[in-house]
């Protein structure tokens, strides 16, 4: 389709680096009215400073971007004012008017009748700050929706939306460049560039390092390009012997709209129970039941001293310290323990001994150590945040969407080890948006709607239709 | 005059200048840059303000130049935060000690004498014009920062200035301009202080009531209305210890001056909830 | 030690530490400042002043004038009685003045004033003037030396009008301007329509509260405010700190340096009202005489202005 | 234009930027800036006595801004240290006056006492603000207030000293003294204290459990609640501790300087004290860099009034514009280095 169409994007020779690692390395690519583009790589590869470069936001050390027409940016960690309201993010700059003031009414029909021509469902009214992250990324979907861009750059807009959401966004996104928007999208998700997308580019250590049609490609040759070899295989399930872990008793907890009502289940050593669900029907709240951040009411029962790891669902705000080294941020949470201290002072050593076995074992792409870890790639970070979780051999695991943002090798490689937990003897509580992780990791799938549990499934007795019609509430 | 109404008059009073400093703060704040150089900006608009008055003999070019005194630190500070990336803390912090200092050099300078300034000519029975005007002020605020889009863009800057950017806005310019106007409020606070209350410039005359219009600020929870509220209640203690002195005689004389300030603290544990600032503040964008 | 321009061979020299509120303070720092000014115009006197920011500065500053062996050192204020008297003893030969407080030691004079003298005649004048028969007076902070300034007051109202009502209140600041000027107000409000301010800088609050009033009046301090605003301030009780530090000053330059304990009132001249220069008409010469009559009673002995509240709860007023 | 901008944007450049800022003021003031700036540094370092009264002003600006430093580490805004710096000098002084003791023992105690007068101030904020959340802005700043005025009426009252003639406390029997450092000068050894609760604070940020936890509230409340770390506790314990150093900074003034308590004893240390933690990047070690720069400014300012004709405030002037130029280096240094 681009044909003779000039391109609307032209970028070249870009190069940028950061100390220690070149980010972007002598890239040359184009973008034409209409198109699809897919760019993909594996986690540091380079993609988000690319889309930054493009976008403006980041000066590139060399080469040259030439932009004809607006750009906008969905960041891969987005950019919203919290505590106003999702109109207000969304119609920011652009604020309809009646005189010198804002039109509150004409706004709020506006961002209804937006949600609903791209089948993005909204509060208008909504603190953005209350919403959970997946619902936020719609917000920064829309606004950027909204203006419609000649140019729109997606970094991972999708991993935080379910599968149904993900369907009626490209949708919207395949109207808007019939129209003749110029849409470049960063995704781990291959099955979507292969549905969607007309172009990929593949990068890998900062350069493209192939560029196809995505008629000619397979998700499996783009997996293959992306990590430079073959998948690593996902751990075998092993058996097991199952002693009780974590029971879970009749749990009431959370703010109103998206709390947990009477919930009640257990997870047993050297299983993995996943928990299905769209998000926004009480997840967060059980996540943090069980982490104890939150009052809640009911049992929460587990092993009396039960190591736990926890991948949180938010890695820069409640897992990390942004503005600390790697070495620092793999003992938070662990600085209590034994392991992490000598009396009480800091252990130093087995501090960076076990930030370097995280960044071996989970193949984090970093200068150093001492890497600041706000400096980190978003899949890079959640590596961290993953290797931290897992490395004490804890007994007991909840994890919150653990590949989010994760690319496919590495997802491949966080999978194994949940599953290596579980086959050593670890309960682990498996709480994801992606059904087909869950499909493929738990040993049982609970799923989850209005706060409450409303279907069990052994492994051995899955029926993917009908949890899928049980997530949506319709069974 | 009874009681009553001399309490009434002293609150309002003794409140006008902290409302136009805490307005200052509010708008300050809301577009992410924490102002600890109030204080400062209050000293430079209560020194200009005289200055001028003095050397044209009429106060309200003297009010004018408080004004534009308040305004031209606000820029700095702007400057120092936006431009600059300077810690704002820091370089409101240096506000403060350049506008005492300075204008404690200044009076050697220009009257040739230290410690308080020749009396010039005051707004004298005018300066209730700037007591009605702090509160209309207040409520026209009100009104910009949640019902234009102005408001709404410095309101976003505050919580969050790359949105701002995502939204094809300057954080920058947005935060200079509410700086600014920061400034110039509480420089006009600080002229109310010099040529509205009294009619000279002494030092240690604005007394930490930039740091006061501070509390106000957040006791107020960073509204405009909320924070004019939390002034008055400020004021109201200070009148009421004028009005009370001396008439409690089991009273050690300093608790009395005391009051307002343990009222403060009893208050802020009243409080529930916990107060939390505009996310951006004092954020650098 | 420190560099500059010196002083001369031969010269008198003079050396004075401020206390912590410093030049500028329209009270006893200026006037002393004055006296040292008088001292290099008239005397040809080096001088040399050292300001204090906060208690821990009088030590030091003390310490320094003493090492660069000034002539003189006078320490401002009471609040530096037991430094001085400290540093006194450590150095018996260098010649001290303190000022508002007695120290006990040879080689230090203390020059203490009668501010109830002052302040008896203008509390008469006060009573003599008063058309409400209330009348206030505004001190800065409540200490022992402010209250001579009260009692003598109270007394001298109550010498004219033994059932006048005299309000007492206080700033709790000798600095803080606006507050003067609140507290003025309020006094007026309630009744008062003559406020005897003793206040140092806060003093001027009170003095810009009674401009906008017709009838009412303040009486300044220390040093002659009449001008301040002409016609509203009735007088002012001038305490003649520069003339003491001139005397101090003068006498040392003719080798007979003063010691002991300096009492100086009304008697002595360091003590006084001012000329009325701006209220003589509205006064008038009826009021003058008597008022004169009561000055020449001080002088005599025949009236003691009591300089305690304690003193002012038995003084009984004098039938003249 | 270039190395002019590099040279700039060393901290010399800063201070030369200062010194060109305020010699113009002073030729408008008609004085010579040779003489204004050699009375300030001559006052400052010219001398042995000059020397022992810039480490005097030192030490009482390096107690307030370690404190301040431990509090802002932990994500507190402290700017109640002039509160307990009295508080500690108050307790210290009250107790000194009235305990006798052997001179060893009591020295200690008393300063003690101070970190314990302090830490109850620091204390009261840090309680408010993890029972009711509220802002610790507001309360050590009000907390400043009711420690003057408190302090005021205790020494007019109940404390006052038997022959004292302003508000202060009565005398400490020399014995009770801090011991001088430098002979001939009022430095005492609290400048060795200072020096060493710096070291002691920097080892605790860096090694201990404890600074880890400290600095983790500081950096990411929510990231350091998840990991287990007890948000409240920290907070009273952080402003307890950081009102405890400032605390014993007002008891090294009152046994090492002044002798006695009065309510006089700081010119507004505790405010200085955030610029000078600040200017030395909340690092305790550079803190006492910046502490011993304005010590040179304080006691040099002192010396400059007396030769020249400026108020004694003025050197907040400088202060100010050295804090704002220093702090804007960054900057200049960082576009060069792009550039
Ligand atoms: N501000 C920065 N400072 C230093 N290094 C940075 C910075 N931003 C990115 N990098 C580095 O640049 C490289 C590319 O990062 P980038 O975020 O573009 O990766 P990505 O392809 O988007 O990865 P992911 O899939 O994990 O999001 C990484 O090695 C990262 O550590
Ligand atoms: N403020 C919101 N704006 C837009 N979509 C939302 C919002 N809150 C939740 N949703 C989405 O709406 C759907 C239902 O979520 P919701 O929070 O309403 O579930 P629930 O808690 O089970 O229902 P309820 O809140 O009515 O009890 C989910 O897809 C969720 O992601
Ligand atoms: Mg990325
Ligand atoms: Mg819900």
């Amino acid at each position: 389709m681009q044909g003779s169409a000039q391109p609307v994007l032209l970028l070249r020779g870009i190069r940028k680096t950061y100390p220690g690692v070149v980010a972007v390395d002598d890239v040359d690519l184009e973008l034409f009215p209409g198109e699809i583009h897919a760019l993909v790589g594996e986690n540091g590869a380079g993609k988000s400073t690319l889309a930054s470069i493009a976008f403006g936001e980041v000066r590139p050390d060399r080469g040259t971007v030439e932009a004809r027409g607006a750009v906008g940016l969905v960041h891969q960690h987005f950019e919203l004012a919290g505590r106003l309201r999702v109109w207000e993010n969304v119609l920011l700059g652009r604020e309809p008017r009646r005189g010198w003031r804002i039109d509150a009414a004409a706004a709020h029909a506006h961002v209804v009748a937006l949600a609903e021509r791209n089948g993005l469902a909204i509060d208008p009214d909504a603190f953005v700050d209350e919403l959970p992250v997946g619902i936020q990324q719609r917000v920064e979907l829309l606004r950027e929706l909204d203006r419609e861009p000649a140019i729109l750059l997606l970094d991972e807009p999708t991993a935080a939306l379910a599968p149904a959401e993900i369907a009626s966004f490209f949708a919207t996104i395949t109207a808007l460049a019939e129209r003749g928007t110029a849409i470049m999208i960063v995704t781990h998700k291959l099955a979507e560039v292969m549905a969607y997308a007309h172009r990929v580019s593949v990068m890998r250590h900062g350069a493209i390092v192939e560029r196809t049609l995505a008629a000619q490609t397979s998700g499996e040759q783009l997996a293959r390009a992306m990590v430079g070899g073959d998948l690593p295989p996902v751990a075998a399930r092993a058996a097991t012997t199952h002693a009780p872990c974590l029971r879970v008793a009749d749990l009431y907890g959370g703010d109103d709209e998206r709390a947990v009502r009477g919930l009640t289940f257990e997870v047993r050593a050297g299983e993995i129970v996943g928990i299905a669900g769209v998000e926004g029907n009480g997840q967060s709240a059980l996540a943090d039941a069980l982490a104890g951040v939150i009052p809640y009411r009911g049992t929460v029962e587990r092993p009396p001293h039960a190591r736990i790891g926890i991948i949180p669902q938010d890695r820069l705000a409640e897992a990390l310290v942004p503005n600390w080294s790697i070495v620092e941020n793999a003992m938070l949470g662990r600085q209590h323990r034994a392991r992490s201290r000598r009396g009480m002072l800091v252990d130093r050593v087995h501090a960076r001994e076990d930030a370097r076995q995280i960044v071996e074992r989970y193949d984090v792409r970093t200068p150093s150590l001492d890497a600041t870890v706000k400096h980190l790639s978003g899949g890079n970070q959640q590596k961290v945040v993953v290797g931290r979780a897992l490395i004490d051999a804890p007994s007991l695991i909840v994890a919150y969407n653990p590949t989010r943002g994760i690319d496919v090798g590495a997802s491949a490689l966080v999978q194994s080890r949940l599953m290596q937990a579980r086959n050593e003897g670890a309960a682990v509580l498996l709480i994801s948006f992606e059904l087909d992780e869950i499909l493929s990791l738990a040993d049982r799938i609970l799923v989850m709607y209005r706060g409450a549990i409303v279907g069990t499934f052994e492994r051995d007795a899955v029926e993917r239709a009908q949890i899928g019609r049980l997530m949506a509430g319709i069974a | 005059m009874t009681l009553a109404i001399t309490l009434i008059v002293l609150t309002l009073i003794k409140a006008t200048p902290i409302v136009y400093a805490a307005l200052g703060g509010v708008i300050s704040e809301r577009s992410g840059v924490i102002n600890i150089g109030l204080e400062g900006m209050m000293v430079a608009g209560a020194f200009f303000a005289v200055i001028v008055s003095y050397a044209t003999g009429s106060p309200v070019p003297g009010l004018m130049a408080g004004i534009a005194a308040g305004a031209a630190f606000g820029y700095i500070l702007a400057l120092a935060a936006t431009r600059f990336k300077v810690d704002q803390i820091v370089a409101g912090t240096g506000i403060n000690l350049i506008c005492t200092g300075g204008a404690a050099y200044g009076l050697v300078l220009l009257f040739n004498q230290p410690g308080a300034s020749v009396q010039v000519h005051a707004l004298g029975s005018d300066y209730w014009i700037l007591v009605l005007l702090a509160f209309a002020l207040a409520a026209a605020l009100h009104v910009v920062l949640y019902r234009t889009p102005w408001g709404l863009r410095v309101r976003a800057c505050g919580e969050n200035p790359f949105a701002v950017t995502s939204a094809g806005l300057n954080p920058l310019l947005l935060r200079t301009y509410a700086v600014v106007l920061s400034g110039a409020l509480a420089g006009l606070g600080g002229a109310f202080l010099s040529i509205g209350e009294l009619n000279l410039y002494s030092e240690g005359m604005t007394a930490g009531r930039g740091f006061i219009a501070l509390a106000a600020v957040i006791f107020g929870r960073w509204t405009p209305l909320g924070a004019t509220g939390a002034a008055l209640v400020f004021g109201l203690f200070e009148a009421l210890q004028f009005v009370l002195e001396g008439r409690i005689a089991w009273l050690p004389p300093s608790a009395m001056s005391a009051l307002p300030y343990v009222a403060a603290l009893i208050a802020l544990a009243g409080i529930t909830g916990r107060v939390r600032p505009p996310k951006a503040d004092g954020v650098p964008y | 030690g420190l560099r500059h321009p010196g002083p001369r061979p031969g010269q008198l020299t003079l050396g004075m530490v401020t206390d912590v509120g410093g030049l500028g303070d329209r009270s006893f720092n200026d006037s002393a400042y004055r006296g040292l000014l008088r001292a290099r115009a008239k005397l040809g006197a080096y001088i040399q002043v050292l300001q204090s920011r906060s208690a821990a500065d009088y030590e030091p500053n003390l310490s320094a004038l003493t090492n660069l062996h000034f002539q003189m050192i006078y320490a401002i204020g009471f609040l530096m009685s037991l430094d001085l008297d400290q540093i006194a003893k450590e150095h018996p030969h260098q010649h001290y003045a303190i000022i508002d407080a007695v120290v006990p030691d040879p080689n230090v004079v203390s020059v203490t004033f009668r501010e109830q003298d002052g302040s008896f005649l203008a509390g008469a004048l006060a009573a003599m003037m008063s058309k409400t028969h209330h009348i206030a007076f505004l001190g800065g902070q409540d200490i022992p030396l402010l209250r001579k300034f009260e009692a003598g007051y109270t007394a001298g109202a109550r010498e004219i009008d033994p059932n006048i009502r005299v309000d007492v209140k206080y700033v709790g600041s000798f600095d803080d301007v606006a507050s003067g000027q609140e507290l003025a107000n309020v006094l007026f409000d309630s009744g008062a329509d003559i406020v005897y301010t003793a206040a140092g800088k806060a003093g001027l609050g009170a003095i810009d509260a009674v401009k906008s009033r017709d009838t009412d009046y303040v009486i300044g301090v220390d040093s002659n405010q009449d001008a301040l605003a002409p016609g509203r301030i009735l007088t002012s009780m001038v305490k003649k700190v520069d003339v003491a530090v001139f005397d101090v000053g003068r006498a040392i330059q003719r080798g007979k340096p003063l010691t002991g304990h300096l009492v100086l009132g009304l008697k002595d001249g360091a003590i006084g009202l001012t000329d009325f220069k701006y209220t003589r008409k509205a006064i008038g010469p009826a009021r003058l005489a008597r008022l004169e009559l009561i000055r020449r009673a001080i002088v005599s002995g025949k009236i003691d202005p009591p300089d305690t509240r304690a003193k002012l709860a038995t003084f009984k007023p004098v039938a003249l | 234009m270039k190395r002019a901008l590099s040279m700039l944007s060393g901290p010399l450049g800063a201070i030369l930027l200062v010194v060109v800022l305020m010699s113009l003021a002073m030729v408008v003031a008609g004085t010579s800036p040779i003489d204004g700036f050699s009375a300030l540094f001559l006052g400052a370092l010219g001398g042995r006595n000059e020397l022992g009264e810039t480490l005097v002003a030192t030490t009482s600006l390096l107690f307030p801004a370690l404190g301040i430093t431990l509090a802002f580490r932990a994500g507190l805004f402290n700017i109640g240290a002039e509160g307990q710096l009295l508080m500690g000098g108050l307790f210290a002084g009250a107790a000194g006056a009235a305990i006798a003791l052997p001179p060893a023992i009591e020295i200690t105690l008393l300063l003690l006492l101070g970190a314990v007068g302090g830490g109850i101030w620091g204390g009261i904020a840090g309680w408010m603000k993890a029972r009711f959340g509220a802002s610790e802005i507001i309360a050590t700043l009000m907390l400043n207030f009711v420690a003057a005025f408190l302090a005021l009426d205790l020494v007019s009252g109940p404390l006052k000293g038997p022959v004292a003639s302003g508000a202060e406390t009565a005398w400490l029997a020399p014995q009770y003294w801090l011991p001088t450092l430098l002979p001939h000068t009022r430095l005492s050894i609290g400048l060795v204290i200072a020096l060493a609760i710096a070291v002691v604070l920097q080892f605790v940020f860096t090694r201990t459990v404890f600074g880890y936890d400290l600095r983790a509230a500081g950096e990411a409340p929510e990231a350091a609640r998840r990991s287990g770390i007890d948000l409240r506790r920290l907070t009273w314990l952080s402003l307890a501790l950081s009102g405890a150093i400032a605390g014993v900074g007002g008891a090294v003034i009152v046994t090492g300087e002044l002798h006695r308590f009065n309510t006089q004893l700081s010119p507004g240390y505790g405010f200085t004290a955030i610029a000078v933690a600040l200017v030395g990047d909340l690092n305790p070690l550079w803190v006492c860099v910046a502490a011993f720069g304005f010590g040179i400014l304080e006691a040099g300012g002192l010396a400059m009034q007396a030769s020249a004709q400026v108020p004694k405030d003025a050197i907040h002037l400088i202060e100010g514009l050295i804090i704002l130029v220093l702090a804007a280096r960054r900057y200049v240094a960082a576009r060069t280095e792009v550039a």
